[in-house]
């Protein structure tokens, strides 16, 4: 029973690894950081699936990880802003 | 131009390793989702998403909420820096508009709410919108939160972390740190993602707010 | 673990008034050297209580393991109480000393809470049971000197420190790799009259002869020999008070006790002697006290005179013990108490004409006899006693050499120590000319009161207690009470296994 | 002793909150909150010591399916550990910090224990991942406290090494699951195969977690980060965040792959090895003061991940003694430093030169630190490396017994020569800032330095309350 979303999850977190190291902007490094954790959600979700139906323990995984993504990034947008504002 | 070329091969490499480790991983087997489904009558909620979140994870629930208060924290250590004035004209189509999208979000956002019980759904997707209810009337109306003390904004912000806590704390009289009584589970679920939906909403809007209110 | 709270109350009565000293503040002048005193009182009370108990077979131990198989181990022996008699009662006289000596320089309560933890680690050497519990107090006792030779502050004090630190760090390093290698061959065990290693021997010998060499250069350092000598004139810029504690209390006394009890008690006399390790420490000893007293002829600065005189009259010691059998080991430990004694009676009488007339170089001290009578005394009394003229305190220790050295047919070493007190006698038989024979350069001032002494009687009374003692020490040798006596007793417990 | 582990999760839990509202009390109510801290792991010790392993189900419902906390010796000394050094790094921003500062310090101090707390008794390995997430927020926020260019840049960098590092672990968390089912850690001990998947899990986890601790070539973001914080942060960093970090990779490690590593544990003992003389290379060419410490730490953590090929009992109570004893001295040493660079307001090191003749108890306390980071008895730092040697001479790991006997004297070597600088004449006078909260700042730094010498008096105590 292979289905493509754990490739795909798996593609968006190589993807926004490579995205991290290669961009220089602080920004696109956190977006890519945000790929890369999405990567990994959609990856446990999609590969917990059985019989059409997602595990709950894993669907409960991953609906904490996004909230904490969520504040983390928040935290992080926040911090390059400091960072670009300190510049001026 | 070759270091991004032999970084690329790198990850084109280890795409492949992953593919490879997740043809040949043996398939999933939903052990402790049969437990969920075992247990999900003592739990108080239908769903089992929710029941796992709210109840039989609900130290993680807990520490995620700790998070999002965390990170607003962290926010507003560095933020001071760097506000500036946003564009307060009154504008007739952002009243209008507002008028109507407003009510519309909050309804939405309650019955995600009460919908978390049975589907998905449940205070983190109804916090969201709700939040966004909040930036866009903070955008339209800048002056309207001018006036609330930042005790009290902290107040409601740590209310839903704080009414968790102390749900926890109440729960050590019984039995163990948020074990709920069965009779009252449900009623506590609700009540604690009725507080968790409103602190979070302004947390979350308060992500946003701060990096864009004006400095007074 | 028996009577342990005695071993403790003998570390603490130094240690406390340290701690209470360093808080105090500066002004309190009275209240310091009374508690300094009253330190000093418990201290010597209770090595008397332990010396009398040990009399009756009481026994004192205290341990705890502090790491597996790492054990801290505080125990009372013949051969600890006669160090800590020692020290204990030098401390005395020292602290009268530094009273008087420092009354008007700063930084006081520093000065003398690290004299007071000087101390705690010396007593700690004496009492260590084992060679790890040596070693901590070992590297306590450097760490708590370094300040003591920094205390002046200038140029000179500093360099003086660095070098002592230089020094010393790197003789603690080389002794923990010695302790650490015997550790691995044989384990840890506690000193025993006899030397436990005979007993538990494993290892090949020339194992046993380098971790000899490695523990020798390690406690060396401190014992000042040559070629590791070389802090110790340098040190010499500390204040008088620090020089004295540095070569009879404390330091240079650790390094020469360290070499006893590893002769003695870990590798046992009869063992060492048979592994050959004793012609080591014999050739050492020889060329350290040649070399010092070489040196000495040729020092202008009377200080560094007395310190190369130290490093070669400890050496003294070493040679004692690598004589083998009981008389030449009553030599070199008794000698450990007399050098003690009379060398802290030379930096007593250094530090008084200093203080009084500004005098630190051999040139200028013509006439003292005349200005500085008693002060003058007391130094002749402890120079011709190092030089070994009857019935001083040398005398006895060089007598016993002596014959311990005719007693293994030792022509060379006879030799050694008679040419070392030809050479003793060159380099402080001027000085004593000087002072008795030369017009002063200074006249004495007329003080106008009607009677004084002359300088602070602080600094006059305790010089001439300890030049008392060293004739006392030489002229009652063979009462019940004497060193002398005590050591023969020790020999007798070593030779006896 | 019901009451004991929940109070471990929530007391740090309300005070961040109550700290956070009532800002006018935040200082008092964080003073309360770390001595209330130190006295509740000080229970868990104790009842540890008395009633062994503490367990206790969140919820009520046992560990597959709920949460359950761990207590342990080790654990419990750890906890202890943190909460000591919490506490006087505490008092010390108290009267360091501005007012201001102090106000954002408390709530995200509470929230750091908190972190600290969840890593080390959680059984449950995605509950670890949220603990390592509010670790690493708290610590970035913290470090990013004084709000200058350098500080925010510095918790910029360390803010995306510490979430690709958490990154890392939850992806790992995700195989693991997949693989396997379960979350809880001792079921995963028996279910544990050597499989692919669980191969690359570990390799997850282990790059993950050593980029967090700071190990050799992902070191990066530490130096700027701990040299750049206000001081009383740069302590805690260094004496307790990176070692969260450590600890859940040995616990990992230990209960569950240690059976089946092949050449993993080899790789990390060969970086440390690497990161002892980089990190004490670069700390004896540094010319700033904090930023040399900073490099210590890498140097000093380097001989923390030497246990991973050694592994033996008597090698890991080597590397937890190790620990122990560099947080404290690590953080006595900043404290100290950042003492010295207040009273001075210069951080270049030969701006010290004869500074201890004005401060000398500082000077002593970075001294008493150097004794234990280089290891000499009776510091924790010697008996670590004494077990460590014993431990690699019976193995017979001989690069790694040379490596911690070189490792020493490079340490040495940059101790001294700071020492010996502070030792010499001062060059022209300066003015100093001495102010009465001189001498408290000089005494928490002391306290913290001598505890790293004179604990190592106890350490057959330590390691037999560690129970390994």
């Amino acid at each position: 029973m292979l289905s493509l979303y754990p490739f795909v999850g798996l593609a968006l977190f190589v993807l926004g690894l490579l995205g991290f190291i290669l961009k220089e902007s602080l920004v696109h490094k956190l977006i890519s950081l945000n790929i890369f954790l999405s990567g990994i959600f959609l990856f446990l979700v999609s590969q917990s699936l059985s019989y059409e139906k997602a595990d709950s323990v894993a669907t409960a995984l991953v609906l904490t990880g996004l909230v904490v993504t969520l504040g983390v990034s928040a935290f992080g947008l926040m911090l390059i802003r400091a960072s670009y504002g300190a510049k001026r | 131009m070759l270091y991004k070329g032999v970084l690329w091969c790198m990850a084109a490499l280890f795409l492949g390793m992953l593919f490879f480790m997740v043809a040949t991983m043996p398939p999933f087997s939903p052990k402790l989702d049969t437990l969920v489904q075992a247990d999900l009558a003592m739990s108080g909620v239908s769903h089992d998403v929710t029941a796992v979140l709210l109840n039989f994870r609900a130290l993680d629930t807990l520490l995620e909420v700790g998070v999002v208060l965390l990170a607003l924290m962290g926010i507003q250590v560095v933020s001071p820096h760097f506000r500036y004035k946003p564009y307060t004209e009154a504008n007739t189509i952002t009243d209008i508009y507002i008028a109507i999208l407003l009510p519309v979000i909050i309804l939405s956002a309650l019955y995600l709410l009460l919908a978390g019980s049975y589907k998905s759904g449940g205070a983190f997707v109804a916090s969201a919108l709700l939040a966004g209810g909040i930036i866009i009337l903070k955008l339209t109306k800048p002056k309207l939160f001018v006036s609330l003390e930042k005790l009290h904004l902290r107040f409601l912000s740590a209310l839903g972390l704080l009414f968790f806590v102390g749900i926890g704390v109440l729960t050590l009289i019984e039995g163990l740190f948020l074990q709920y009584p069965l009779s009252y589970a449900s009623t506590l679920i609700l009540m604690i993602e009725t507080l968790l939906m409103f602190s979070l909403a302004i947390i979350l809007a308060s992500f946003f707010i701060n990096a864009v209110q004006d400095l007074e | 673990m028996e009577n342990s709270l005695y071993l403790v109350a003998l570390l603490l009565s130094s240690f406390l008034p340290a701690l209470i000293i360093f808080f105090l503040d500066e002004k309190r002048v009275v209240l310091r050297n009374s508690l300094n005193l009253l330190g000093v009182g418990t201290k010597i009370a209770l090595v008397a209580f332990l010396f009398i108990s040990l009399i009756e077979g009481t026994h004192f131990r205290l341990s705890f393991e502090i790491a597996q198989g790492v054990e801290f181990l505080l125990k009372v022996d013949e051969l600890s109480l006669l160090f800590a008699g020692l020290s204990s009662v030098l401390w005395l006289f020292t602290t009268l000393y530094a009273i008087g000596y420092l009354k008007k320089s700063k930084n006081q309560g520093r000065f003398f809470g690290f004299f007071s933890l000087c101390v705690t680690a010396t007593i700690g050497l004496c009492v260590s049971g084992n060679l790890f519990t040596f070693f901590l107090f070992y590297e306590f006792l450097t760490l708590v000197t370094f300040p003591l030779l920094l205390h002046n502050q200038d140029e000179a004090s500093k360099q003086a420190a660095i070098s002592y630190l230089k020094y010393t760090l790197f003789g603690g390093a080389v002794f923990l790799l010695g302790i650490v290698l015997l550790h691995s061959l044989v384990g840890s065990h506690e000193f025993v009259s006899g030397g436990y290693l005979q007993a538990t021997q494993e290892g090949d010998s020339l194992y046993l002869q380098i971790i000899f060499v490695i523990l020798l250069i390690g406690v060396g350092v401190k014992a000042a020999i040559v070629p590791l000598h070389g802090w110790l004139p340098k040190a010499m810029a500390a204040p008088a008070p620090v020089s004295a504690l540095l070569h009879a209390v404390a330091v240079v006394k650790a390094g020469a006790f360290g070499i006893v009890r590893i002769v003695y008690e870990v590798y046992g006399i009869e063992f060492a002697s048979m592994l050959g390790i004793l012609y080591i420490l014999m050739f050492v000893a020889i060329m350290t006290i040649l070399y010092g007293s070489l040196k000495a002829l040729f020092q202008e600065d009377l200080k560094k005179r007395l310190a190369y005189s130290t490093i070669s009259q400890v050496s003294y010691i070493l040679l004692g013990i690598s004589l083998f059998g009981p008389l030449g080991t009553i030599g070199g430990l008794v000698h450990l108490v007399h050098q003690g004694v009379m060398k802290i009676t030379l930096f007593f009488c250094a530090g008084a004409f200093s203080s009084t007339y500004k005098i630190t170089k051999i040139d200028q001290m013509d006439g003292l006899g005349k200005t500085m009578p008693l002060a003058s005394l007391s130094f002749t009394l402890a120079a011709l006693g190092m030089i070994g003229i009857p019935p001083l305190a040398g005398f006895v220790s060089k007598w016993y050499l002596g014959l311990g050295a005719l007693e293994n047919g030792l022509w060379l070493v006879v030799g050694v120590i008679g040419l070392s007190a030809l050479l003793n006698s060159a380099y402080f038989l001027p000085i004593l000319y000087r002072i008795w024979f030369r017009a002063p350069l200074y006249e004495k001032q007329i003080s106008a009161k009607k009677f004084s002494l002359e300088a602070d009687p602080l600094l006059i009374f305790p010089l001439l207690a300890t030049a008392l003692l060293s004739l006392l020490l030489g002229v009652f040798a063979m009462s019940d009470l004497s060193a002398l006596e005590w050591v023969k007793q020790l020999v007798y417990l070593e030779y006896s296994q | 002793m019901s009451l004991i582990i929940p109070s471990l999760l929530f007391i740090p839990l309300l005070f961040a909150i109550l700290t956070y509202v009532f800002q006018k009390y935040a200082q008092m109510l964080g003073v309360l909150f770390v001595f209330l801290w130190l006295l509740l792991t000080l229970i868990a010790s104790i009842s540890v010591v008395y009633e062994g392993e503490l367990l206790y189900n969140f919820g009520g419902f046992a560990p597959p399916l709920g949460i359950s906390f761990r207590i342990d010796g080790l654990r419990s000394l750890m906890a202890l550990l943190s909460a000591f050094i919490l506490l006087i790094c505490s008092i010390y921003a108290r009267v360091y910090l501005l007012a201001s500062l102090q106000r954002d310090y408390f709530p995200l101090l509470a929230f750091l224990t908190l972190g600290i707390s969840v890593l080390f008794f959680s059984t449950d390995i995605f509950n670890q991942y949220i603990a390592l997430e509010i670790i690493g927020i708290s610590a970035v926020a913290l470090s990013a406290l004084q709000k200058d260019k350098k500080s925010i840049d510095a918790a910029l960098r360390y803010f995306f090494a510490t979430l690709i590092g958490s990154g890392f672990y939850l992806f790992a968390v995700a195989l693991l699951y997949l693989r396997y089912g379960t979350l809880f850690i001792d079921d995963l001990a028996l279910l544990i195969e050597n499989d692919f998947v669980t191969t690359i899990a570990f390799i997850f986890i282990v790059v993950g977690l050593s980029l967090k601790t700071a190990l050799f070539p992902l070191h990066y973001w530490l130096p700027s980060a701990h040299s750049n914080a206000t001081t009383p942060i740069s302590a805690l960093l260094s004496a307790l965040v990176v070692k969260t970090g450590f600890f859940l990779l040995f616990s990992l490690y230990g209960e569950l792959f240690w059976g089946i590593d092949l050449f993993v544990g080899k790789t990390l003992s060969y970086l440390g090895i690497v990161a002892i003389f980089y990190g004490g290379i670069q700390a004896f060419f540094a010319k700033d003061l904090k930023l040399m410490i900073a490099y210590s730490t890498i140097s000093q953590l380097g001989y923390l991940f030497l246990l991973f090929v050694l592994f033996s009992p008597m090698a890991i109570e080597g590397a937890f003694l190790g620990l122990f004893g560099h947080s404290l001295a690590k953080a006595g040493m900043f404290l100290s430093a950042g003492t010295l660079i207040y009273a001075l307001g210069t951080r270049k090191i030969s701006d010290f030169k004869g500074i201890s003749f004005v401060f000398p108890l500082s000077i002593f306390a970075i001294a008493l630190s150097s004794i234990t980071l280089i290891g000499l008895p009776p510091s924790l730092g010697f008996f670590a490396k004494w077990y460590y040697l014993q431990s690699a001479w019976m193995q017979q790991e001989w690069l790694l017994f040379s490596a911690l006997l070189l490792g020493s004297l490079l340490s040495a070597l940059y101790l001294f020569r700071f020492l010996i600088l502070s030792l010499g004449s001062q060059g022209e006078r300066r003015i100093f800032v001495k102010e009465k909260k001189i001498k408290i700042l000089e005494w928490c730094g002391f306290i913290l330095s001598l505890s790293s010498v004179l604990l190592g008096m106890f350490s057959y105590a330590l390691t037999k309350m560690m129970g390994i």
